[in-house]
Protein backbone atom coordinates (compact mmCIF):
# COMPACT_ATOMS: atom_id res chain seq x y z
CA UNK A 1 0.00 0.00 0.00
CA UNK A 2 1.82 2.86 -1.42
CA UNK A 3 -0.19 5.93 -2.42
CA UNK A 4 0.40 9.65 -2.04
CA UNK A 5 -2.60 12.37 -2.06
CA UNK A 6 -2.05 15.96 -2.63
CA UNK A 7 -5.53 18.16 -1.46
CA UNK A 8 -6.63 21.58 -0.69
CA UNK A 9 -8.89 19.70 2.77
CA UNK A 10 -7.15 18.58 6.12
CA UNK A 11 -6.56 15.10 6.51
CA UNK A 12 -8.07 12.67 8.59
CA UNK A 13 -4.90 11.67 10.61
CA UNK A 14 -7.20 9.05 12.72
CA UNK A 15 -8.54 7.21 9.50
CA UNK A 16 -5.15 7.57 7.69
CA UNK A 17 -3.45 5.79 10.39
CA UNK A 18 -6.61 3.26 10.48
CA UNK A 19 -6.10 2.40 6.89
CA UNK A 20 -2.34 1.78 7.48
CA UNK A 21 -2.89 0.06 10.22
CA UNK A 22 -5.21 -2.52 8.80
CA UNK A 23 -3.32 -2.72 5.79
CA UNK A 24 -0.19 -4.28 7.62
CA UNK A 25 -1.41 -5.72 10.63
CA UNK A 26 0.45 -8.87 11.92
CA UNK A 27 3.74 -8.19 9.73
CA UNK A 28 4.31 -4.66 10.84
CA UNK A 29 5.94 -4.16 14.21
CA UNK A 30 6.24 -0.37 13.78
CA UNK A 31 4.59 2.36 12.25
CA UNK A 32 6.41 6.33 12.56
CA UNK A 33 4.32 9.04 11.47
CA UNK A 34 5.29 12.72 10.49
CA UNK A 35 3.22 15.67 10.29
CA UNK A 36 4.49 19.11 9.29
CA UNK A 37 2.77 21.65 10.75
CA UNK A 38 2.52 25.66 9.96
CA UNK A 39 4.65 27.75 12.46
CA UNK A 40 3.61 31.42 13.78
CA UNK A 41 7.76 32.12 13.16
CA UNK A 42 10.00 31.57 10.50
CA UNK A 43 13.35 33.45 10.92
CA UNK A 44 11.84 35.99 13.81
CA UNK A 45 8.94 37.37 11.36
CA UNK A 46 5.29 36.44 12.59
CA UNK A 47 4.15 34.00 9.62
CA UNK A 48 0.19 35.13 8.94
CA UNK A 49 -0.19 32.10 5.98
CA UNK A 50 1.28 29.91 3.83
CA UNK A 51 0.40 29.71 0.58
CA UNK A 52 1.50 26.19 -1.28
CA UNK A 53 1.15 25.81 -5.05
CA UNK A 54 2.14 22.19 -7.09
CA UNK A 55 1.89 21.31 -10.51
CA UNK A 56 -1.02 18.63 -10.65
CA UNK A 57 0.71 15.18 -11.96
CA UNK A 58 4.52 16.17 -11.84
CA UNK A 59 4.06 16.63 -8.38
CA UNK A 60 2.99 13.71 -7.36
CA UNK A 61 4.99 11.66 -9.46
CA UNK A 62 7.84 13.46 -7.92
CA UNK A 63 6.65 12.51 -4.61
CA UNK A 64 6.07 8.66 -5.67
CA UNK A 65 9.58 8.14 -6.93
CA UNK A 66 10.81 9.82 -2.91
CA UNK A 67 8.20 6.69 -1.88
CA UNK A 68 9.59 3.86 -4.39
CA UNK A 69 13.12 4.60 -3.43
CA UNK A 70 11.61 4.59 0.34
CA UNK A 71 10.02 1.53 -0.28
CA UNK A 72 12.83 -0.25 -1.66
CA UNK A 73 15.79 0.97 0.43
CA UNK A 74 14.62 0.04 3.63
CA UNK A 75 11.83 -3.13 3.06
CA UNK A 76 8.68 -1.02 3.87
CA UNK A 77 5.67 -2.87 3.92
CA UNK A 78 3.16 0.55 3.57
CA UNK A 79 3.99 4.04 2.85
CA UNK A 80 1.44 7.07 2.80
CA UNK A 81 1.97 10.65 1.86
CA UNK A 82 -0.06 13.59 1.64
CA UNK A 83 0.48 16.99 1.50
CA UNK A 84 -1.68 19.88 1.33
CA UNK A 85 -1.63 22.82 -0.72
CA UNK A 86 -3.76 26.21 -1.03
CA UNK A 87 -3.58 28.65 1.73
CA UNK A 88 -2.66 27.43 5.27
CA UNK A 89 -2.47 29.21 8.85
CA UNK A 90 0.17 28.69 11.64
CA UNK A 91 -1.51 25.74 13.27
CA UNK A 92 -2.41 23.52 10.08
CA UNK A 93 -1.75 20.51 8.91
CA UNK A 94 1.09 20.90 5.85
CA UNK A 95 2.40 17.00 5.59
CA UNK A 96 1.27 13.75 6.92
CA UNK A 97 4.04 10.58 5.85
CA UNK A 98 2.96 7.72 7.18
CA UNK A 99 5.85 4.54 7.29
CA UNK A 100 5.00 0.69 7.88
CA UNK A 101 7.98 -1.40 8.89
CA UNK A 102 8.60 -5.14 10.58
CA UNK A 103 11.35 -3.21 12.68
CA UNK A 104 11.38 0.37 14.52
CA UNK A 105 15.27 1.05 12.67
CA UNK A 106 13.59 1.07 9.16
CA UNK A 107 10.41 2.92 9.86
CA UNK A 108 12.25 5.68 11.40
CA UNK A 109 14.69 5.97 9.06
CA UNK A 110 12.48 5.61 6.08
CA UNK A 111 10.01 8.51 7.69
CA UNK A 112 12.84 10.59 7.60
CA UNK A 113 14.38 9.89 4.06
CA UNK A 114 11.08 10.47 2.42
CA UNK A 115 11.00 14.01 4.44
CA UNK A 116 14.22 15.05 3.66
CA UNK A 117 13.38 14.43 -0.31
CA UNK A 118 10.28 16.03 -0.25
CA UNK A 119 11.93 18.88 1.36
CA UNK A 120 14.23 19.50 -1.93
CA UNK A 121 12.76 17.49 -4.47
CA UNK A 122 8.81 17.58 -4.54
CA UNK A 123 7.57 19.90 -6.85
CA UNK A 124 6.36 22.40 -4.20
CA UNK A 125 6.41 26.32 -4.35
CA UNK A 126 5.32 28.17 -1.02
CA UNK A 127 4.86 31.71 -0.66
CA UNK A 128 4.65 32.82 3.41
CA UNK A 129 2.99 36.23 4.04
CA UNK A 130 4.53 37.70 7.34
CA UNK A 131 3.72 40.80 9.14
CA UNK A 132 5.57 43.02 6.79
CA UNK A 133 5.74 41.13 3.35
CA UNK A 134 5.16 38.42 1.46
CA UNK A 135 7.10 36.33 -0.64
CA UNK A 136 8.52 32.73 -2.33
CA UNK A 137 10.22 30.64 -0.01
CA UNK A 138 13.91 28.94 -1.26
CA UNK A 139 14.93 25.63 -0.11
CA UNK A 140 17.74 25.67 2.98
CA UNK A 141 20.98 24.83 2.52
CA UNK A 142 20.05 22.99 6.11
CA UNK A 143 17.78 20.65 3.29
CA UNK A 144 19.94 20.23 1.06
CA UNK A 145 22.65 19.03 3.50
CA UNK A 146 20.51 16.44 5.18
CA UNK A 147 20.14 15.15 1.81
CA UNK A 148 23.03 14.51 1.09
CA UNK A 149 23.27 11.90 3.89
CA UNK A 150 20.96 9.49 2.51
CA UNK A 151 23.67 9.62 -0.93
CA UNK A 152 26.51 6.99 -0.40
CA UNK B 1 2.13 25.31 -34.33
CA UNK B 2 0.51 26.27 -30.49
CA UNK B 3 1.35 25.21 -27.24
CA UNK B 4 -0.30 25.48 -23.80
CA UNK B 5 1.76 26.93 -21.23
CA UNK B 6 1.60 26.45 -17.69
CA UNK B 7 3.28 28.86 -14.98
CA UNK B 8 4.09 28.28 -11.57
CA UNK B 9 4.89 31.06 -8.41
CA UNK B 10 7.00 34.07 -9.25
CA UNK B 11 6.33 33.35 -13.16
CA UNK B 12 2.61 32.76 -12.69
CA UNK B 13 2.70 36.11 -10.59
CA UNK B 14 4.73 38.05 -13.33
CA UNK B 15 2.34 36.62 -16.12
CA UNK B 16 -0.78 37.22 -14.16
CA UNK B 17 -2.40 34.21 -15.33
CA UNK B 18 -1.21 30.34 -14.36
CA UNK B 19 -2.15 29.37 -17.92
CA UNK B 20 -1.35 30.57 -21.73
CA UNK B 21 -2.18 29.06 -24.98
CA UNK B 22 0.84 30.08 -27.49
CA UNK B 23 -0.67 30.27 -30.98
CA UNK B 24 1.44 30.38 -34.25
CA UNK B 25 4.62 28.94 -33.07
CA UNK B 26 7.27 28.78 -36.30
CA UNK B 27 7.29 24.70 -36.45
CA UNK B 28 10.87 24.60 -35.61
CA UNK B 29 10.34 26.12 -32.59
CA UNK B 30 12.15 25.35 -28.87
CA UNK B 31 11.74 26.00 -25.55
CA UNK B 32 14.42 29.33 -25.80
CA UNK B 33 12.12 30.85 -28.68
CA UNK B 34 8.63 30.08 -26.20
CA UNK B 35 10.17 31.90 -23.75
CA UNK B 36 10.91 34.90 -26.04
CA UNK B 37 7.73 34.90 -27.59
CA UNK B 38 6.26 34.55 -23.78
CA UNK B 39 8.09 37.18 -22.93
CA UNK B 40 6.64 39.62 -26.35
CA UNK B 41 3.29 38.22 -25.41
CA UNK B 42 3.41 38.84 -21.49
CA UNK B 43 5.58 41.33 -20.94
CA UNK B 44 9.38 42.05 -19.83
CA UNK B 45 8.36 40.83 -15.98
CA UNK B 46 7.44 37.52 -17.18
CA UNK B 47 10.84 37.13 -19.54
CA UNK B 48 13.16 37.84 -16.50
CA UNK B 49 10.81 35.50 -14.34
CA UNK B 50 11.34 32.80 -17.02
CA UNK B 51 15.65 33.62 -17.24
CA UNK B 52 15.96 33.54 -13.67
CA UNK B 53 18.30 31.18 -12.28
CA UNK B 54 17.22 27.40 -11.64
CA UNK B 55 14.06 27.69 -13.61
CA UNK B 56 13.57 24.14 -15.41
CA UNK B 57 11.05 23.67 -18.54
CA UNK B 58 9.00 20.71 -18.56
CA UNK B 59 7.55 19.64 -21.59
CA UNK B 60 4.25 17.37 -21.06
CA UNK B 61 5.80 17.10 -17.60
CA UNK B 62 9.18 15.90 -18.14
CA UNK B 63 12.23 18.26 -17.26
CA UNK B 64 13.82 19.40 -20.83
CA UNK B 65 16.96 21.58 -21.44
CA UNK B 66 15.95 25.31 -23.44
CA UNK B 67 16.87 23.73 -26.91
CA UNK B 68 14.42 21.06 -26.84
CA UNK B 69 11.86 21.12 -30.07
CA UNK B 70 8.17 21.88 -29.07
CA UNK B 71 5.63 19.86 -31.08
CA UNK B 72 2.15 21.15 -31.60
CA UNK B 73 -0.33 20.73 -28.53
CA UNK B 74 2.52 20.20 -26.29
CA UNK B 75 2.38 21.11 -22.52
CA UNK B 76 5.13 23.39 -21.51
CA UNK B 77 5.61 24.10 -18.08
CA UNK B 78 8.36 26.49 -16.44
CA UNK B 79 8.95 25.44 -12.92
CA UNK B 80 10.93 28.24 -10.80
CA UNK B 81 13.61 27.07 -8.23
CA UNK B 82 10.95 24.46 -5.90
CA UNK B 83 11.06 25.15 -1.99
CA UNK B 84 9.92 21.43 -1.47
CA UNK B 85 7.44 19.79 0.78
CA UNK C 1 2.71 18.59 28.25
CA UNK C 2 4.76 15.64 29.21
CA UNK C 3 2.62 12.79 30.15
CA UNK C 4 2.58 9.15 30.57
CA UNK C 5 -0.05 6.72 30.50
CA UNK C 6 0.23 2.83 31.44
CA UNK C 7 -3.33 1.00 30.53
CA UNK C 8 -4.79 -2.21 29.56
CA UNK C 9 -7.53 -0.73 27.13
CA UNK C 10 -6.03 0.65 23.49
CA UNK C 11 -5.29 3.76 22.94
CA UNK C 12 -7.13 6.80 21.22
CA UNK C 13 -4.51 7.62 18.24
CA UNK C 14 -6.83 10.25 16.89
CA UNK C 15 -7.19 12.01 20.06
CA UNK C 16 -4.26 11.58 21.56
CA UNK C 17 -2.63 13.70 18.50
CA UNK C 18 -5.15 16.33 18.35
CA UNK C 19 -4.72 17.04 22.40
CA UNK C 20 -0.66 17.38 21.27
CA UNK C 21 -1.66 19.27 18.62
CA UNK C 22 -3.52 21.77 20.21
CA UNK C 23 -1.23 22.10 23.01
CA UNK C 24 1.60 22.94 21.03
CA UNK C 25 -0.10 24.52 17.93
CA UNK C 26 1.88 27.36 16.32
CA UNK C 27 4.66 26.91 18.01
CA UNK C 28 5.72 23.24 16.65
CA UNK C 29 6.33 22.48 13.30
CA UNK C 30 6.72 19.00 13.37
CA UNK C 31 5.18 16.07 15.22
CA UNK C 32 6.37 12.50 15.12
CA UNK C 33 4.61 9.86 15.98
CA UNK C 34 5.62 6.15 16.76
CA UNK C 35 3.51 3.01 17.45
CA UNK C 36 5.04 -0.28 18.24
CA UNK C 37 2.48 -2.90 16.99
CA UNK C 38 2.49 -6.97 17.93
CA UNK C 39 3.93 -8.46 15.01
CA UNK C 40 2.75 -12.04 14.21
CA UNK C 41 5.98 -13.50 14.14
CA UNK C 42 9.40 -13.82 16.18
CA UNK C 43 12.23 -15.26 15.37
CA UNK C 44 10.68 -17.42 12.90
CA UNK C 45 8.11 -18.54 15.48
CA UNK C 46 4.56 -17.69 15.51
CA UNK C 47 3.49 -15.41 17.83
CA UNK C 48 -0.26 -16.09 19.33
CA UNK C 49 -0.31 -13.58 21.80
CA UNK C 50 2.37 -11.60 24.24
CA UNK C 51 1.60 -10.74 27.95
CA UNK C 52 2.71 -7.73 29.63
CA UNK C 53 3.57 -6.75 33.33
CA UNK C 54 4.72 -3.62 35.19
CA UNK C 55 5.24 -1.71 38.45
CA UNK C 56 2.47 0.53 38.94
CA UNK C 57 4.54 3.63 40.02
CA UNK C 58 7.88 2.77 39.18
CA UNK C 59 7.37 1.99 35.62
CA UNK C 60 5.86 5.42 34.93
CA UNK C 61 8.60 6.80 36.73
CA UNK C 62 11.04 5.01 34.91
CA UNK C 63 9.10 6.17 31.67
CA UNK C 64 9.29 9.99 33.02
CA UNK C 65 12.64 9.74 33.67
CA UNK C 66 13.10 8.96 29.61
CA UNK C 67 10.52 11.42 28.74
CA UNK C 68 12.84 14.49 31.04
CA UNK C 69 15.85 13.20 29.14
CA UNK C 70 14.67 13.43 25.70
CA UNK C 71 12.57 16.73 26.55
CA UNK C 72 15.89 18.58 27.60
CA UNK C 73 18.17 16.85 25.01
CA UNK C 74 16.03 17.75 22.09
CA UNK C 75 14.44 21.34 22.99
CA UNK C 76 10.80 19.24 22.97
CA UNK C 77 7.75 21.28 23.16
CA UNK C 78 5.63 17.87 24.09
CA UNK C 79 6.26 14.12 24.73
CA UNK C 80 3.19 11.79 25.11
CA UNK C 81 3.66 7.94 25.92
CA UNK C 82 1.49 5.53 26.68
CA UNK C 83 2.22 1.72 27.13
CA UNK C 84 -0.13 -0.91 26.87
CA UNK C 85 -0.28 -3.87 29.70
CA UNK C 86 -1.65 -7.06 29.85
CA UNK C 87 -2.56 -9.22 27.02
CA UNK C 88 -2.06 -8.44 23.55
CA UNK C 89 -2.44 -9.94 20.46
CA UNK C 90 -0.91 -9.64 16.84
CA UNK C 91 -1.61 -6.29 15.38
CA UNK C 92 -2.37 -5.12 18.78
CA UNK C 93 -1.26 -1.81 19.47
CA UNK C 94 0.99 -1.71 22.27
CA UNK C 95 2.75 1.73 22.57
CA UNK C 96 2.57 5.14 21.83
CA UNK C 97 5.02 7.99 21.58
CA UNK C 98 4.19 11.31 20.41
CA UNK C 99 7.06 14.15 20.21
CA UNK C 100 6.36 17.98 18.81
CA UNK C 101 9.52 20.29 18.24
CA UNK C 102 10.45 23.28 16.67
CA UNK C 103 12.06 21.32 13.69
CA UNK C 104 11.90 17.89 12.43
CA UNK C 105 15.36 16.93 13.41
CA UNK C 106 14.56 17.21 17.00
CA UNK C 107 11.19 15.70 16.94
CA UNK C 108 12.66 12.50 15.08
CA UNK C 109 15.94 11.96 17.52
CA UNK C 110 13.65 12.12 20.53
CA UNK C 111 10.78 9.62 19.04
CA UNK C 112 14.07 7.46 18.45
CA UNK C 113 15.80 8.34 21.77
CA UNK C 114 12.54 7.46 23.86
CA UNK C 115 11.87 4.37 22.03
CA UNK C 116 15.39 2.68 22.48
CA UNK C 117 15.59 3.85 26.14
CA UNK C 118 12.25 2.17 26.66
CA UNK C 119 13.48 -0.71 24.79
CA UNK C 120 16.31 -1.02 27.68
CA UNK C 121 15.05 0.92 30.49
CA UNK C 122 11.59 0.72 30.93
CA UNK C 123 10.15 -1.53 33.51
CA UNK C 124 7.99 -4.44 31.70
CA UNK C 125 8.25 -8.00 31.03
CA UNK C 126 6.97 -9.72 28.38
CA UNK C 127 5.97 -13.11 28.40
CA UNK C 128 5.61 -14.75 24.37
CA UNK C 129 2.92 -17.19 23.85
CA UNK C 130 3.88 -19.17 20.40
CA UNK C 131 2.39 -22.33 19.06
CA UNK C 132 4.86 -24.59 20.97
CA UNK C 133 5.61 -22.69 23.91
CA UNK C 134 5.54 -19.54 26.40
CA UNK C 135 8.40 -17.79 27.74
CA UNK C 136 9.65 -14.67 28.97
CA UNK C 137 11.85 -12.54 26.82
CA UNK C 138 14.39 -10.64 27.25
CA UNK C 139 16.25 -7.21 26.05
CA UNK C 140 17.90 -7.83 23.07
CA UNK C 141 21.58 -7.23 22.06
CA UNK C 142 20.49 -5.08 19.10
CA UNK C 143 18.05 -3.15 21.50
CA UNK C 144 21.46 -2.68 23.83
CA UNK C 145 23.91 -1.49 20.93
CA UNK C 146 20.98 1.09 20.08
CA UNK C 147 20.66 2.95 23.25
CA UNK C 148 24.71 3.34 23.26
CA UNK C 149 24.84 5.51 20.32
CA UNK C 150 22.85 8.00 22.66
CA UNK C 151 25.61 8.22 25.13
CA UNK C 152 28.50 10.87 24.65
CA UNK D 1 8.77 -6.97 61.44
CA UNK D 2 6.57 -7.19 58.60
CA UNK D 3 7.10 -6.24 55.13
CA UNK D 4 4.59 -5.97 52.00
CA UNK D 5 6.58 -8.28 48.73
CA UNK D 6 5.74 -7.74 45.32
CA UNK D 7 7.14 -10.21 42.52
CA UNK D 8 7.01 -9.97 38.69
CA UNK D 9 7.22 -11.88 36.14
CA UNK D 10 9.05 -15.46 36.50
CA UNK D 11 9.13 -14.71 40.49
CA UNK D 12 5.63 -14.33 40.21
CA UNK D 13 5.01 -17.66 38.60
CA UNK D 14 7.44 -19.06 40.94
CA UNK D 15 5.22 -17.98 44.42
CA UNK D 16 2.06 -18.41 42.36
CA UNK D 17 1.15 -14.98 43.55
CA UNK D 18 2.61 -11.91 42.83
CA UNK D 19 1.89 -10.14 46.46
CA UNK D 20 2.96 -11.37 49.54
CA UNK D 21 2.93 -10.42 53.45
CA UNK D 22 6.35 -11.81 54.84
CA UNK D 23 5.59 -11.58 58.73
CA UNK D 24 7.92 -11.48 61.83
CA UNK D 25 11.18 -10.60 60.09
CA UNK D 26 13.63 -10.10 62.23
CA UNK D 27 14.22 -6.24 63.26
CA UNK D 28 17.37 -6.20 61.41
CA UNK D 29 16.50 -8.05 58.71
CA UNK D 30 18.55 -7.12 55.15
CA UNK D 31 16.87 -8.21 51.66
CA UNK D 32 18.81 -11.16 52.13
CA UNK D 33 17.57 -12.24 54.94
CA UNK D 34 14.06 -11.81 52.93
CA UNK D 35 14.78 -13.64 50.51
CA UNK D 36 15.88 -16.44 52.26
CA UNK D 37 12.48 -15.92 54.49
CA UNK D 38 10.38 -16.17 51.03
CA UNK D 39 12.49 -19.66 49.99
CA UNK D 40 11.37 -21.03 53.39
CA UNK D 41 7.67 -19.81 53.08
CA UNK D 42 7.02 -20.09 49.50
CA UNK D 43 9.35 -23.47 48.31
CA UNK D 44 13.22 -23.41 46.34
CA UNK D 45 11.37 -23.24 42.85
CA UNK D 46 10.85 -18.94 44.13
CA UNK D 47 14.48 -18.95 46.15
CA UNK D 48 16.05 -19.56 42.56
CA UNK D 49 14.11 -17.40 40.25
CA UNK D 50 14.91 -14.43 43.27
CA UNK D 51 18.70 -15.36 42.84
CA UNK D 52 18.92 -15.47 39.19
CA UNK D 53 21.04 -13.40 37.52
CA UNK D 54 19.78 -9.57 37.01
CA UNK D 55 17.09 -9.52 39.59
CA UNK D 56 16.96 -6.43 41.30
CA UNK D 57 15.39 -5.44 45.13
CA UNK D 58 13.06 -2.21 45.13
CA UNK D 59 12.69 -1.14 48.72
CA UNK D 60 9.66 0.99 48.09
CA UNK D 61 10.07 1.65 44.64
CA UNK D 62 13.32 2.48 45.10
CA UNK D 63 16.71 -0.27 43.46
CA UNK D 64 18.75 -1.15 46.66
CA UNK D 65 21.22 -3.74 47.06
CA UNK D 66 20.85 -6.68 49.09
CA UNK D 67 22.28 -6.45 51.86
CA UNK D 68 19.98 -3.30 52.66
CA UNK D 69 18.25 -3.61 55.66
CA UNK D 70 14.51 -3.30 55.83
CA UNK D 71 12.11 -1.28 58.11
CA UNK D 72 8.56 -2.38 59.65
CA UNK D 73 5.89 -1.79 56.59
CA UNK D 74 7.95 -1.68 53.69
CA UNK D 75 7.30 -2.77 50.19
CA UNK D 76 9.68 -4.69 48.89
CA UNK D 77 9.75 -5.59 45.12
CA UNK D 78 11.77 -8.48 43.11
CA UNK D 79 12.53 -7.02 39.69
CA UNK D 80 14.18 -9.89 37.12
CA UNK D 81 15.31 -8.38 34.65
CA UNK D 82 13.50 -6.29 32.01
CA UNK D 83 11.88 -7.39 28.77
CA UNK D 84 11.59 -3.15 27.84
CA UNK D 85 8.37 -1.26 26.45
Amino acid sequence: MNSVSIQIEDFDFAGEWRALRDAVSGEAGAVVAFAGLVRDRFDDQIVRSLFLEHYPGMTERSIERIMTTASTRFGLLAVRVIHRVGELYPGDQVVLVLCAASHRAHAFEACQFVMDYLKTDAIFWKKETSATDAHWVRSTTDDQRRVERWKD
Amino acid sequence: MNVHVRLFAQAREAAGAGQIDVLGLSPEADVNELVDRLGGQCGERLHEALRAPGVRAAVNQEIVDCGYRLTDGDEVAFLPRVTGG
